[in-house]
């Protein structure tokens, strides 16, 4: 257990540096220059040039590179061109946000998609499974912008029930949250369905029924805790996608999280931020498959770490 | 001078505005984005201010100065009794500090470049002095500023952000993070900043313009998305949504009378133009430069963005000092345009590329000017880059039109030379300057440096003649099209009080926070 | 039993091949899926034909002195866009675009996924190693960050576009089918294969891939919104498909704030993309059924 | 012995007069509901179970014998499946009649079941004691703590061992004796009136078999539950039944007393199913006379390793197969016997190229493992295999004609024509129709899918066929019929087989010689007479003595209980099993000591 912890933790380190390691060459070679950015519009040449050089951008690559790597050892992430801030500070002053409406997210994301799935496995082939799966179809084709939107305008705007816009309390997050879940949940539907199915038709469901167990406890008891494995490597790749994407949701309903840091950056090439998020994030991305790993002997006995 | 207040302000009382974007820093040495610009100048002070709502200089942390005859000593008298806001008072030594900050390299400021005309600016910036020669601190009261030439643009300089007066301890004491934790002699003190979320300013009790600023409190909330903002300001939770109307809601706002009412329209120191690199051929033929000025339908642009902005025929804005009134430019004419283009050698048109931003309405504008071209016979491809890109691909001289929509010219200070130099001088034609056109005419620049050098006030009229000359001769080589000067719509909430000037402020967007009020106090 | 049929087609088993098209052809989903994504072709296909106005026509009628665009009307049927452009006919030319990125991109990227994880799945050992830790580390990378450099180094153009999409899509499928490849391998029915004989190709080409396919077709087919959605991202950031060239995913991005003014400028193309997502899986999950002999009659 | 009270809401166990039946099934048709309409599943069903009864159901695979029972406990795959005619009355009532929520409260409280996969029927990723301790929350009010103590208690009465430490363990950590040990405290926890076993020993070995039933026997008299056995093991049926009744293609055939239906079959079908049992006797009998090897095991081992720790160096291996030695040869059967586990199937995997192995296997004097591409193919040729699991080694995918062809294929023998021809030659050779060759593995039954297998397997002219476990799944009359094929071939062709099997009744039939396996090691090998009239091995002994013998009237003599769990073939590095030396007691007799 604790090797296989070590081991994983080892694999992750070189990921983090391959990781790391791409993105300061893509974005070493991107047709950007930052400087112009920080510089500004009516910067003269020289003011450039000495900017360049406090910022040791004029050094060959790999020197920058052996250099943010030393700091990023000692846990600095370097500093904002733009904000002028330690990158850290302001990633960790986001992180409990991002955090929260992740789990939030993928909370209702399991709640609706699990929801959808099962119904549908349930009552396969009839109306209910063609309704269910067109849904799913539809959550996944939706624009989040739109359907954030539209459920700001109608729970918050008209119904009152949520607040517009903001961030701290727990009403505050359900509908960003919402938003995530909706447009993310048709995989698990999809997912689930076809995990379901196949429990659906298993011995020891049968066995289950012979007992005379109710309807009720035989799905939630013994299907849905055998067809959700799969469903669980899906959330290790789900908190990939919502550490850094959840960038559309984050501006609809002014949540301070990291995927505004990241876009604000991206499009101004604050390389140091560029770099914290995605080292942040794939952290955040390798530390999830591993819990989602580490999460599997709980739910299946049979699977051995190793 | 005394300070004017207005008879109807009711001190008191907080209002929330919005922004999209983060604040990146209240830092003044360092922050040039439009959103915290206006922020930055309710926190801190500089010797020059403007008078709310104009154009107008007026000492601000000066009480009063004087200009050498040969234009090149100017020698502030401080205002007495200022606080910062840590309760220190401000002195000269103040201000010599806060300039030699801003110029040092380490600080790397966006606005060095600026102060170019003080003696010694120059080595402060190749690092070859730490202080700055030309800044002398007389007394505790007064500095002395030397010019290495006569400058009449030197008293708005003064009044650019980057000029603040900033405590060196409170400096020193944030270790890196000033711009996170600014003390300044402003109207407003930082109160609460959560990155992402909000900042807050509190009213600055001991701000040195007795009875300023009326209110108590402002709270700009950052993050949020203009159409949301729209929503919630008509839902009475925002007073100012500081991107402005977005695109989407305008025409609901413009229907409904109630709301309309609320809706400020200015005038704004802005152009919106297209570049033509005129070292690249086909846009090394004036012709080819004319044709384009004459194929723009100006009228369907602005119709297009909601009739937001006013057809433009010369780079100046019509605010602006120097504006050509009479200047007729090149008029709507497409077989005008194409004969031009048969006489430069291109009778059938040829293929090119438009750069532009890729926020809406910028793409949209290419498009309408992409389509325009090809009437002409031009077949522009566009290129809807990020912001970072386009800026790139124009100093590098890539691009061979560029739409400058978003990235364009606002000015830093309210002169017609703040138009000229970077972006059509000579000085900004070289690899990575902001002049895209890479237009450069010897004759033009001498001009400018002419025009610049009559500093003393009873030629200003005769300067601003100057000026318009030099931007009529520009628009005969016509580098750029200018197409159209954005006008300002700025929606407020019903109890927002104030001359409508304070919501058009031309230095203080998107509003003068010092002189607003808002009528529902007691 | 044909030499020919036997090397052509002989990943779908042979009582199957003559009548596949004719028993899809029975089931009514199947026929409306193939109908609309026939449509779409044809649309596709015919575009300037079909267009009342070619598609980056900016019609001088066609936006309200405001410059409001045009509610659907006899003139416009599906109404204008901010430009005043017709919807009907950039929908109708958008089709190339969605449907080259829709079905290029996506199935590359799962060419792609399919090459990686079964050849890391079958293979072990440090090749199936090297590949795995290579996919962990793409899915450790935030994807459009990815999307944007490779997009902002390479010139945006619609094949470039489909590129980068397969490029950065292609982990999670080759997580699944390296799974899935794997407990395969472990089936007895490849034991038996081997224990005649059999070259790993083959088995590979005439017993893996074809167990393979349904997990292909439901990831196939729910990776068409989305990377047609992720176009518009792209375009969203100018790494895109460059305007005025028009897809369904940048007609939504660009109209989107107008969802309550305009709402045809979202919901048209939207619908569009549900459509054609949808379309795909039912003929999907129609060719799945009934390319699988276990699945008959089952439920 | 406390066992489950009942609860009012339950219905009450019904008053019985004497000798009144609990069940009594009245016409009873099942039917299936097919495009072209209904076809009947079982028709015209009667019967009657008495209180303390255990009436066997015995006949041919898929004559309909678990369509009753899941009829009975009313887990038809509806719609699809539904009664259509009868009464199934439990008491006074009539199951057919009750809807899903009265059944509910009958099914596991008074009638339980027990299925025939103990590896499959138990919910993986629940434990033990959760899944005994919910059958008896769902029909009695106790609390989670009072039904955890009637689960261990049932665990108990199955004579489990170590039961407290079962109850937190998942079905996976139990072998396959032990799960259906579960399944069986599961059924029995309830006390209920009827148990209903579905083949409840089929999947497991033999000694495991003996346990299983001998269990069954003592509770069934402690409680006095009825019970219905479903089986096709003529030796399971004589030992266990009072009652037997013979169902063929839906229909009873024959009922009564066992030992009227043993002793004086009186249908034809009766007869037959008897006849085809294997019984087990001495060993005599003419054997084939030994030809040249074939092929040769020098030394075999194969171990798997377990890799642990950060660098996932090896630090156990599993030894599946150690220092195996013996031959093949030509136009022989050998059979190899031995428990689950033993490494039957590894052995076998060896030869066929599978599985690595240390030592040497050679095929016509050639060792396999430097053989080059031309002569594996010539391996792939002469040793052909057939898997136990019939539907596992058919791609479902492909259709029985393509199977069949494919090995010509790979190794390009004929014309698309010719294959074809012999795929139909083969078919029919093996009892099939060509018709068939366009249907796939779904559409046949267990036995005809083996048969596919072993055609599959002669498509290339083999000179060694594995057949591992080939006939275990299958019921008598198909196993009959598979085992006269393959000793057909075997005349015809002059094969030679490499038998695996634990049933040593049919291993005594079909082969010339036999080695027993144990923990991976062989520990007795002769010819059959030597091994069968004069088994040395204790081991072998026990094997032998726990089959079943279809004599009703058959004394067991007292045995010993067995130590239920085998030790372990997982040792660490560089330890190992200790190695058993072979000594020739006679004539090629060999026993380890
Ligand atoms: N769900 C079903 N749908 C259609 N036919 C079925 C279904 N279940 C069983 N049958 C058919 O009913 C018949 C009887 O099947 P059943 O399972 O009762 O046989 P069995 O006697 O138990 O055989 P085995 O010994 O192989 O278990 C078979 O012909 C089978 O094909
Ligand atoms: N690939 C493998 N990796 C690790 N252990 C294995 C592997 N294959 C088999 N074993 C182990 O080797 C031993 C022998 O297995 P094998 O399948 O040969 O037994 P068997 O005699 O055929 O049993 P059965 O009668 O159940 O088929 C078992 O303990 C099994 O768990
Ligand atoms: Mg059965
Ligand atoms: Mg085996």
């Amino acid at each position: 257990m604790w090797a296989y912890l070590l081991r994983r933790l080892v694999q992750a380190v070189l990921i983090l540096l391959g990781v790391s390691f791409i993105t300061f060459l893509l974005l070493y070679v991107l047709p950007a220059d930052p400087v112009r950015q920080i510089a500004g519009r009516s910067a003269t040449p020289q003011v450039v040039e000495s900017i360049r050089r406090e910022l040791g951008l004029d050094q060959p690559f790999l020197v920058q590179y052996w250099n943010y790597l030393t700091g990023l050892v000692q846990g600095d992430l370097g500093r904002s061109y733009l904000q002028k801030a330690d990158v850290a500070g302001l990633i960790a002053s986001r992180l409990p946000a991002t955090l929260q409406l992740m789990a939030l997210a993928i909370v209702f994301e399991l709640i609706i998609g699990l929801g959808m799935g099962i119904a549908a496995a349930l009552w396969r082939g009839r109306a209910v499974d063609s309704v269910l799966m067109m849904t799913s179809f539809a959550a996944v084709s939706a624009p989040q912008f739109v359907v954030g939107l539209l459920l700001l305008y109608l729970f918050a705007v008209q119904l009152g029930w949520f607040p517009i816009s903001g961030y701290g309390t727990f009403s505050h997050a359900v509908l960003p949250a919402l938003t995530l879940a909706i447009t993310g949940s048709g995989w698990y539907a999809r997912m689930m369905r076809s995990s379901m199915i196949d429990v659906l038709h298993t011995d020891y469901l049968r066995t289950a029924r012979a007992k005379g167990l109710s309807r009720g406890r035989i799905v939630l008891r013994h299907a849905v805790p055998n067809a959700i494995l799969p469903i669980i490597a899906m959330i290790g790749i789900d908190i990939g996608i919502f550490m850094g994407g959840a960038v559309v949701v984050e501006s609809v309903f002014g949540w301070p999280g990291i995927g505004q840091l990241a876009w604000q950056a991206i499009q101004r090439v604050d390389i140091p931020i560029i770099m914290g998020v995605t080292v942040v994030s794939a952290v955040a991305i390798v530390l999830g498959n591993l819990l989602a790993d580490m999460i599997a002997p709980f739910v299946d006995p049979r699977i051995k770490l190793r | 001078q005394e300070e004017q207040l207005d008879p109807n302000a009711k001190a008191g009382g907080s209002i929330v505005i919005t922004y999209k974007d983060d604040v990146a820093t209240l830092d003044p040495a360092i922050g040039y984005d439009w959103q915290n610009w206006s922020m930055i100048k309710s926190v801190f002070d500089g010797l020059m201010d403007y008078a709310p709502g104009t154009t107008d200089l007026r000492p601000g942390l000066a009480e009063s100065y004087e200009i050498s005859d040969d234009l090149l000593t100017y020698t502030f008298k401080l205002r007495p009794g200022v606080k910062f806001h840590n309760g220190r008072e401000m002195t000269a030594e103040d201000v010599k500090y806060s300039f030699n900050r801003m110029l040092l390299p380490a600080t790397q400021s966006p606005g060095a470049g600026f102060f170019g005309s003080i003696k010694g600016a120059d080595k402060m910036a190749d690092g070859s002095a730490t202080e700055l020669e030309g800044l002398t601190v007389e007394g505790p009261q007064t500095v002395r500023f030397e010019l290495s030439r006569p400058d009449a643009t030197f008293l708005h300089v003064l009044a650019l952000n980057f000029a603040s007066v900033v405590p060196k301890e409170a400096v020193e004491a944030a270790g890196g993070d000033f711009g996170h934790q600014p003390v300044g002699t402003g109207a407003y003190k930082l109160g609460e900043w959560l990155p992402g979320q909000r900042v807050v300013f509190q009213k600055n009790p001991d701000y040195w313009r007795a009875g300023l600023p009326y209110l108590d409190q402002i709270t700009f909330e950052i993050g949020q998305e203009p159409v949301v903002a729209l929503l919630r300001l008509q839902n009475g939770e925002v007073d100012v949504p500081g991107d402005g109307i977005p695109p989407a809601k305008f025409q609901e706002v413009m229907s409904d009378p109630d709301q309309a009412a609320r809706v400020v329209e200015g005038g704004q120191l802005h152009t919106g133009y297209i570049t033509m690199n005129v070292t690249q051929a086909p846009f090394d033929k004036v012709e080819v430069r004319r044709a384009v000025n004459m194929a723009i339908n100006k009228d369907r642009v602005v119709q297009m963005i909601n009739n937001r902005a006013v057809p433009a025929n010369q780079p100046l804005p019509p605010s602006m000092p120097g504006y050509s009134q009479g200047y007729a430019g090149y008029p709507h004419d497409v077989e005008g345009a194409k004969k031009l283009l048969a006489e430069a050698g291109y009778p059938d048109g040829f293929t090119t590329e438009l750069y532009a931003m890729n926020t809406d309405p910028n793409p949209r504008i290419a498009q309408a000017i992409q389509q325009d071209l090809k009437a002409i016979g031009i077949n522009a491809e566009i290129r809807a880059l990020a912001q970072a890109n386009v800026i790139e691909a124009g100093g590098a001289g890539n691009a061979q039109m560029v739409w400058s929509g978003g990235m364009g010219w606002i000015a830093d200070f309210p002169d017609p030379s703040n138009f000229y130099g970077p972006i059509l001088g000579c000085a900004g034609a070289g690899e990575g300057g902001w002049n895209w056109s890479k237009y450069c005419n010897k004759d033009l620049d001498a001009a400018a440096q002419a025009a610049d050098a009559m500093a003393r006030p009873d030629q200003a009229e005769a300067r601003l003649k100057a000026w318009s000359a030099v931007f009529e001769g520009v628009m005969e080589d016509a580098p750029w099209a200018p197409v159209f000067n954005e006008q300002r719509f700025t929606m407020k909430s019903p109890r927002m009080g104030g001359a409508d000037a304070l919501y058009t402020d031309p230095v203080s967007i998107p509003i003068n926070y010092d002189y607003v009020y808002v009528t529902d106090v007691q | 039993m044909t030499e020919t049929s036997n090397t052509v087609a002989a990943a779908i088993p042979t009582d199957i091949r003559p009548g596949l098209f004719r028993r899809l052809m029975r089931r009514k989903t199947a026929v409306f899926g193939a109908g609309v994504i026939a449509l779409v072709v044809l649309g596709a296909l015919f575009a300037p034909q079909l267009a009342q106005f070619p598609p980056d026509q900016q019609n001088f009628d066609g936006l309200t002195l405001e410059g409001a665009p045009m509610p659907p009307n006899a003139t416009y049927w599906f109404g204008t866009d901010l430009l005043g452009r017709d919807l009907f006919s950039r929908l109708l030319y958008g089709a190339q675009t969605s449907l080259i990125i829709g079905v290029v991109a996506n199935g590359l990227s799962i060419l792609i996924g399919t090459a990686v994880g079964v050849t890391a799945g079958w293979r072990r050992g440090w090749v199936g190693a090297v590949l795995m830790r290579f996919t962990d580390l793409m899915m450790a990378f935030p994807a459009l960050l990815l999307a944007i450099c490779l997009a902002a180094i390479f010139q945006p153009s619609l094949w470039i576009v489909a590129l980068v999409i397969a490029l950065v899509n292609w982990v999670q499928t080759a997580r699944i089918i390296y799974t899935q490849t794997i407990s395969l391998a472990e089936r007895d029915f490849i034991a038996a294969e081997r224990t005649l004989g059999a070259s790993d190709w083959r088995i590979l080409r005439h017993h893996i891939l074809p167990h393979l396919l349904p997990t292909l077709l439901v990831w196939g087919t729910l990776g068409i919104s989305i990377t047609v959605l992720l176009e518009a991202t792209l375009s969203f950031l100018g790494v895109g498909v460059q305007p005025p060239t028009p897809s369904w995913g940048n007609i939504i991005f660009e109209n989107q704030t107008y969802f309550q003014s305009a709402p045809w400028l979202v919901f048209i193309p939207g619908a569009a993309i549900l459509l054609l997502a949808l379309a795909f899986n039912l003929v999907g999950d129609a060719l799945r059924e009934e390319m699988d002999p276990t699945q008959k009659g089952r439920g | 012995m406390i066992l489950a009270t009942q609860t009012a809401g339950a219905p009450a166990a019904p008053v019985l007069p004497g000798d009144a039946p609990v069940l009594s099934v009245r016409d009873l048709d099942v039917s299936v509901m097919t495009p072209s309409g209904l076809r009947p599943l079982v028709q015209g069903m009667s019967f009657d179970l008495r209180r303390g009864e255990t009436l066997c159901i015995a006949g041919e695979s898929g004559s309909g014998k678990s369509v009753t029972s899941m009829a009975i406990m009313g887990l038809l795959p509806r719609p699809a499946v539904r009664v259509t005619g009868g009464q199934i009355l439990f008491g006074d009532e009539d199951l057919a009649a009750k809807g899903e929520g009265a059944m509910r409260r009958i099914r596991g409280n008074r009638i339980a079941m027990i299925f025939q996969e103990p590896m499959t029927a138990l919910n993986p990723v629940m434990q033990i004691g959760t899944q005994l301790a919910e059958a008896l929350r769902a029909h009695t009010d106790m609390g989670g703590a009072e039904a955890r103590a009637c689960a261990l208690e049932a665990l108990k009465l199955v004579r489990i061992s170590q039961p407290e430490r079962r109850l937190r363990q998942y079905p996976h950590e139990l072998s396959g004796g032990m799960r259906q040990r579960v399944v069986i405290a599961m059924a029995l926890a309830m006390r209920p009136d009827v148990l209903i076993a579905d083949e409840p020993t089929t999947a497991l070995d033999v000694t495991v078999q003996r346990e299983v039933l001998d269990l069954l026997r003592d509770l069934q008299r402690d409680t006095g539950t009825a019970v219905i056995l479903i089986t096709h093991d003529m030796g399971v049926v004589a030992e266990m039944a009072d009652r037997v009744l013979v169902m063929q293609s839906g229909r009873v055939v024959e009922q009564g007393n066992v030992e009227e239906i043993f002793r004086d079959p009186r249908e034809p079908y009766t007869r037959e199913l008897l006849a085809a049992v294997p019984r087990m006797g001495d060993g005599s009998g003419p054997a084939a006379a030994p030809g040249a090897p074939l092929v040769r095991f020098e030394d075999v081992s194969v171990r798997f390793d377990i890799r642990s720790g950060l660098l996932q160096r090896v630090t156990e291996r599993v030894h599946a197969v150690e220092h195996v030695r013996f031959d093949i040869h030509a136009g022989e059967t050998l059979s190899l016997v031995g428990e689950s586990g033993c490494g039957k199937s590894t052995l076998a995997r060896a030869l066929v190229g599978l599985v690595p192995h240390e030592g040497t296997i050679r095929l016509n004097g050639q060792p396999i493992r430097d053989m080059r591409r031309q002569d594996r193919l010539r391996l792939h040729r002469e040793v052909q295999m057939v898997f136990q699991d019939p539907m596992a080694a058919l791609d479902p995918r492909m259709t029985v004609g393509e199977l069949i062809a494919e090995p010509l294929v790979i190794h390009g023998i004929g014309s698309a024509a010719e294959r074809r021809t012999r795929a139909e030659d083969l078919m029919q050779r093996v009892g099939l129709t060509p018709e068939h060759l366009s249907r796939h593995p779904h559409e046949f039954s267990g036995g005809q899918r083996q048969r596919i297998c072993i055609a599959r397997a002669l498509a290339l002219n083999p000179r060694l066929i594995i057949a591992d476990e080939s006939v275990s799944a299958l019921d008598v009359s198909v196993q009959a019929r598979v085992l006269d094929l393959l000793a057909a071939l075997k005349r015809e062709f002059g094969i030679a087989y490499l038998f695996i099997s634990h049933d040593m009744a049919v291993v005594e039939n079909i082969s010339d010689r036999v080695a027993v396996m144990y923990l991976g090691q062989i520990v007795e090998m002769g010819t059959r007479a030597q091994v069968f009239g004069n088994p040395q091995h204790a081991y072998t002994r026990r094997l032998m003595a726990a089959v079943p013998v279809p004599d009703p009237g058959f004394e067991r003599p007292p045995m010993p209980r067995m130590a239920s769990e085998v030790p372990s073939p997982v040792h660490p590095v560089g330890q190992g099993p200790t190695r058993a030396v072979l000594r020739d007691v006679g004539g090629g007799h060999l026993v380890a000591a």
